[in-house]
């Protein structure tokens, strides 16, 4: 992946409402790693205690490295079933 | 062992009389799971519920799971089909097939499978009822193993 | 909550279809078993078998434990039908339904339900393969409870 | 029940096949508990020891009463499903 592709970004369910969007798109050069995505996108939302991370649809966790081209999902527990 | 997201409604018996029909003479068990919305949850009257996914990685959870269960358990075959989309009460929203030579295997795998998907699969449930609406935020407890 | 002896040919999803009808929008989760004829028994090939069984008792003994499941376990019914007589490979000889709000309350039921059938309901198999006829004498086992 | 009436006997799948009959009917003079049932039938074959019991369509044991008119039956382990 190269750092001059933009990180796609998803928000789903609750994480969609309260963040008031479904997707962004962030510069790769500001976030090396979800967390830093987040906090780029929601500077004044801290990411609920809960939240799961994925990058490129694997799961992830807040210090997980992403690079331009990466797409970075936050959604809340699963509910299915 | 095929596994569909579907926002059409799902014919839970009659696609697991369909999937079946091969294994008919070389599995002696199949044990299937189907959940369905129900009108109510935890005393509150609901109406219709939205089930949101992550197109792509819920598909591959789903693709993920069927081949952990057959690795796992000695079954034959999985069916495994879960709704997306807007929901109405009776409406199925998810189904669990499996097959296998012997009924100990079909049961673990099957239950395996529900609390695996409910625990690790890209889906949300979204309530409507007359009090509102609101986001499922957990899940209804399984059996202790 | 039918219990049904049958020496006609079973249909087992369609009656599970019809059986959860009137249960869509009360009952979250539908489990079931369904049990048929394989075509070898411990590597062996079976071309037929013989179901027999005790009529009246064998009735009574399936309405008991259908009863005995919804006394335990909190299910809202129970379908429960056996084939007897002669049965070829891939006939459905046993279907366990089990509708319940929760799937705990019912994978528990629908197990135990089957377990409990293999171990107290007078019925026996006789098969019949290309080496001779003999009689079952012992059921493959469950999962350790 | 009365002794008057006899009693009705049923043997099912192999104790039919190693008694040589699938029904029988006993003087219930002759029999007070399921096991004298057995040995005034079948005198020269012991009962195998996995056999079940049952006194009108109930389980019962070797030592259960009998009386004329009830229904007395001999069969093999269960093996339905």
């Amino acid at each position: 992946m190269s750092n001059s592709q933009p990180i796609e970004v998803l928000f789903f369910a609750s994480l969609c409402e309260q963040t008031g969007r479904d997707s962004a798109t962030l510069d790769a050069s500001l976030a090396a790693t979800v967390a830093d995505v987040w906090q780029q996108l929601c500077p004044t939302l801290d990411m609920p205690v809960n939240t799961l991370m994925a990058v490129n649809q694997i799961n992830a966790k807040a210090d997980s490295a992403v690079a331009g081209g990466d797409e970075v999902a936050f959604f809340p527990p699963v509910t299915g079933g | 062992m095929p596994t569909i997201i579907s926002d059409a409604p799902l014919t839970a018996w009659q696609a697991l009389a369909e999937h079946g029909k091969p294994h008919a003479a070389s599995c002696g068990a199949a044990v299937s799971f189907v959940g369905v919305m129900r009108d109510s949850n935890n005393g509150r009257k609901i109406d219709k519920m939205f089930l949101e996914h992550y197109p792509g990685m819920t598909d591959q959870a789903l693709a993920d799971l069927a081949t952990a269960a057959k690795a796992e358990y000695d079954i034959a075959d999985v069916l495994l089909l879960h709704r997306v989309g807007e929901v109405r009460p009776g409406d199925e929203l998810v189904v669990i097939g499996v097959w296998s030579p012997h009924r100990a295997a079909a049961f673990s795998a099957c239950e395996w499978l529900i609390e695996q998907l409910k625990h690790r699969v890209p889906l949300w449930k979204k309530e409507f009822g007359p009090d509102g609406e609101n986001w499922v935020v957990a899940n209804t407890p399984g059996r202790v193993k």
